[in-house]
């Protein structure tokens, strides 16, 4: 199973003729990823290595049945981008950008709300990999391999890190999901836990968070109402000074709004352990693991 | 980007916000000039960006020129909470009937912009906020449809604004609204938002914080970043294109990825140490980028020890090693650096850093055991 | 039953202290409609001979639960109280103002499109009358009573005019809804036609159009493939010369797009019989009852 | 509200849109000055609401003072199709090199803006669409989220532009969209859309038509309206608050409510007459508002009888009688009325009628009994 890419996912490069374009998508092609094409204004005609370029994402889809978008083009119009591959009738639209402008975020996060057949992963997110299937992004995927712990997570290095505690832990992974460091991010935490709760391969969650808004606590509260499945949680920015953006746009606390702490209690509260480190994090989940296989 | 106050101000006036008149000045001469000009009484207003202005001497009336030499001379130069006034605002006085506060912030949770309307102006909105809850009307606008007339009316009748202000206070959110959308601002709050004696109603102050991954369309705002009153070494890092905070510590940090950084700062915490700074090198940091980087973090004069934390995914730590060595090879800092490479090309780099054999550069192979190392050596 | 208005209307009317509010308030309040406030702002605590005033609709809603609301504003102004209704959770609204700019009702349009719980009739029409239930609007009542037949249509004065042809031929009505002659009708024959189908009390349902649009092309089809009952048409403006606005914002033939020549050949295409006169309406339409009593 | 091509070219240029220099002109010396100021090559352009203006001799390119005199005295004060040429537009002359068409309209079906893009420009594009539909793209817009970036470059990617032009072109479009909605607009349309020589997009006609509900909101656009080109009896009407329409034949009518005047002309057809005007006389009529109109019906010396089809809802057919009455005591018509009431009031409409005794005036009870009454009596 694994959630959102698989061997069903038929991909569409928005911006794949740029540099980190081509790289990326030759990558995810090469992991396996069926990329079916790609979106470069002014390029439509010519190819990247065997994947076909297109000018719009209507044309894309058409001629190629694209169901899945990754958005690689520089923050200015990326927003036009996802909005396109919106219209266009993409499901899937997994924004790698960073540095889209705010307004531009929830202008696209409004819009989009009103479409129930799509959605959207991002922006300023490393993107989803399901080891063995797909990967769309930028996630090294040779640290992962194919099992059972689904994660999801604000920032992409930090996963990694997890993710390879979890590996050296004995983990593989259903599918890892970035959601991104941005203000508005198209999925919560809700969404994408909700995704696993349903995927029959997941049998524990890891959500790595940080400070910044308030979709740990959310979650914290969706977890308790709605997800039978054991979930382990992470938060960055403890010792993160109040007021100032830490490296993520969305990374900021706000007078006393947004702390690491608070978060941290209220997925205690609500029954989700909470790891004090990434190594922690990956202890807590074998213990859980191991009692999953007892019982 | 934090605006000061008369920034702010004219930001709202571009947008119609109605404001009292004023002058910005950077010296004495140019304060009494400016208060000439707009006439007495007028108030000098400290430019910092700071709340508490009033409180700590920060503004002050004056009813003549003799008064705005005097007030002038004190306010420039003086020390606000850490801010040293480069800048005041001369406005002319304002006859207040009544102080309000609105404000809108762009509302993360609701994925809306979030408007504010209280009758209790001129105190710390907070509080009100936890004193009186009802006093503060919150109210969240569905950006494709925008800010309508209907919004502003139940704001002012639920705040309970007097019955004869009721259209220009709406009159003024629209514009303020208006303002917010048009210039990306992520926060306008005008607190007092006062009502005149003859009825007219005005933003005494601003705040406004916009967003900088906009800034590119609005170049003008661009230009008001007030890099007097930023950090030198903050400022140094912008310049080279750096993610960077500066902290109180005395543990360097370098990694890579906004969440490890963050997750290194505490796990530096948990061993007991604490960070100099926050530094995200950034995804595919090249060579020459650590470089920089290492020129960064050490031109902080507290940074007894350096952490190197790097998970590679699009980062390869070869190029990390490379820039580590170059910087060395550059700078020949005196404090020690533990590195911890993992992740795509960890192996070459590990050996380009055992071959080059740097002064005091301490590999580990963990992100734990590498942050109770650099603690212990940072002493 | 009846559609859209009866005794479950709590009706709350946008300008009830205007001299026209004012009047065809209290006049479908002496009909028996169940008038329970009105906004005015500014004049909110004031009363209209016993009917409480409110500043917004987000008080009148909380206050006296109203769930329908009357728009009676000059038309700068009626586009904002349609919006500010449904942002107050008001679920049917009735916008009798004529002459809002087209461009407002767009925005309405598209904006209350996003809610599946609010229905606008109007702008631009003459309400909604249930014999015997409810009346909302300036339908003069005394012309209908209680019996079978829906009635929708596009004109006020068109209306009562079938309305008295078929009274004379001896029917009552379930409803009678005027949809507004405006060139962005919050509700579209097809959706009143679909409340009519619906509506175990209509047994025939009249629609009256007229040129301009594709509304009555639109319900052609729809009748076709969705309608069981009986449906009688008329279409007004045979003889209108092209280009020219006919009284109604909305009724003009442009180029060769909206003749009623057109509307009439899609609605016989579609097997709707069309009557050339009023008269002929009523006529077709007693005959049909006539054949629904024998079968 | 329709506007004049130099009017709508106006109307673009203030949102940005690329239209040539150019100068209106009422007599031949303002239109020879213009030229002057333009220079040379010019076109001197009829400045009338219909099509067909270059076929008709309405449009000359003038390459020198002598011609743009000859051509303003030749196009000045022609008839075209029926309108009178009261005014030119003398136009810097535009090097073409290639002819594209471009529109907006309100679509009253899909409920949202419809923009069209062809390269097929410069002919009648009902034609375009009927021969070779693919030559014209179509694409609907969501008012709520605006015409994006992405639009432009789908239309004119799909309707083939020249690949240098797509991005100013977009550019046009993207202003284009902002006119439409900015001026409320119910359609914009630029035929031909015109690529330079030198690479260049510019509107080189515009069609502009304004939702005259909206008027009240643009004070300048309303002043634009070409009074000189209305008809004089539909002036008087709208000068009155009456809603009114000209037609040919030889049956005024008066009715209330606009379906039910446009049934009674196609009932007055049915019973083999033509009626000489549309006039809804509005719901809640007083008797001053029918006096008023039937000075305007009268107006119309083609008028050789007169319908009254009354169905009183909010109207009054008391008022509606005593307004009668009353027009007859000032106006004295001499030909015919017919009148027929029902509805509020009805039975003291009838009697104040019958208590007055006109001369000449004929009640009826039913639609199509006075239908056939007129007919017969209009001759």
């Amino acid at each position: 199973m694994a959630i959102l890419v698989n061997n069903d996912t038929k991909l569409c490069v928005s911006g794949i003729t740029g540099r980190e374009g081509t790289f990326h998508t030759l990558n995810n092609k090469n992991y396996g990823t069926n990329v079916v094409s790609g979106v470069t204004p002014g390029k439509g005609g010519q190819d990247v290595e065997g994947i076909p370029v297109f000018n719009t994402f209507h044309d894309a889809v058409e001629k190629t049945g694209a169901n899945t978008a990754m958005i690689f083009v520089p923050p200015r119009f990326a927003a036009d981008s996802i909005l396109e591959a919106e219209d266009a009738g993409i499901s899937l639209i997994i924004a790698i950008t960073e540095g889209i402008p705010a307004h531009d975020e929830l202008r696209v996060y409004n819009h989009l709300a009103t479409n129930p057949n799509v959605r959207l992963v991002g922006p300023n997110c490393p993107g989803i990999l399901s080891p063995g299937k797909a990967n769309v992004g930028i996630i090294p995927a040779s640290f992962f391999s194919e099992g059972n712990v689904g994660v999801v997570s604000r920032s992409g290095t930090l996963t990694y890190q997890i993710g390879n505690e979890l590996a050296q832990a004995g983990f593989g992974n259903s599918s890892i999901v970035g959601i991104g460091g941005d203000p508005v991010p198209g999925s919560s935490f809700i969404d994408i836990i909700a995704e696993f709760e349903a995927d029959p391969e997941t049998e524990l969650i890891v959500m790595a968070g940080e400070i910044g808004g308030s979709a740990e606590e959310e979650a914290a509260e969706f977890i308790n109402a709605n997800v039978t499945k054991p979930v382990v949680a992470y938060i960055a920015g403890f010792t993160a000074p109040p007021g100032k953006t830490m490296g993520h746009a969305g990374a900021i606390v706000s007078g006393s709004a947004g702390t690491a702490k608070a978060k941290q209690e209220a997925l205690e509260a609500n029954g989700v352990r909470v790891g004090r480190t990434p190594t922690e994090v990956a202890q807590i989940a074998a213990e859980i693991a191991g009692s999953l296989k007892t019982a | 980007m934090d605006l000061l106050e008369y920034q702010g101000k004219q930001l709202f006036a571009r947008h119609g916000v109605p404001v009292p008149s004023g002058s910005p000045a950077t010296t004495v001469e140019e304060a009494v000039k400016a208060a000439d000009e707009i006439g007495y009484p007028c108030v000098v207003k400290a430019q910092v960006q700071i709340g508490g202005r009033g409180k700590a001497g920060g503004i002050k009336v004056a009813k003549d020129r003799q008064e705005a030499e005097t007030h002038s001379k004190a306010i420039l130069g003086m020390d606000i909470k850490g801010h040293t006034v480069h800048e005041v605002w001369i406005e002319a006085a304002s006859d207040i009937a009544a102080e309000y506060y609105a404000s809108i912030v762009f509302d993360r949770s609701a994925k809306r912009p979030l408007v504010m309307l209280s009758t209790q102006g001129g105190m710390d909105i907070e509080e009100v906020a936890e004193n009186d809850p009802d006093a503060l009307v919150r109210l969240h606008v569905d950006p494709l449809l925008g800010f309508q007339d209907f919004h502003a009316r139940r704001l002012a009748f639920e705040a309970g604004v007097d019955a004869d202000v009721v259209r220009p206070l709406g009159a003024l959110l629209t514009k303020l609204y208006d303002a917010f959308i048009k210039e990306e601002a992520m926060l306008v709050e005008v607190n007092p938002l006062i009502v005149t004696a003859d009825r007219q109603v005005a933003a005494l102050d601003a705040k406004v914080t916009l967003d900088d991954n906009s800034l590119f369309r609005h170049p003008d705002n661009a230009s008001l970043r007030n890099v007097a009153a930023e950090d030198e070494q903050e400022q140094m890092a912008r310049e080279r294109g750096l993610t960077f905070v500066k902290l109180d510590g005395n543990v360097g940090i370098l990694g890579n990825g906004a969440g490890l950084v963050m997750s290194t700062l505490d796990v530096v915490a948990q061993a007991g140490g604490s960070a100099a700074n926050f530094l995200d090198a950034g995804g595919g940091s090249k060579a020459e980028a650590i470089t920089s980087a290492v020129e960064v973090i050490l031109s902080n004069p507290n940074v007894t020890a350096v952490l190197f934390n790097i998970f590679g995914g699009i980062t390869r730590c070869d190029e990390v090693a490379r820039g580590l060595i170059e910087a060395f090879d550059q700078i020949k800092p005196t404090v020690p650096f533990v590195v911890r490479l993992d992740g795509t090309n960890d192996v070459e780099g590990r050996k380009l850093l055992a071959d080059a054999n740097l002064p005091n550069v301490h590999t580990e192979s963990t992100m734990l055991g590498a942050a109770k190392k650099v603690v212990e050596l940072a002493g």
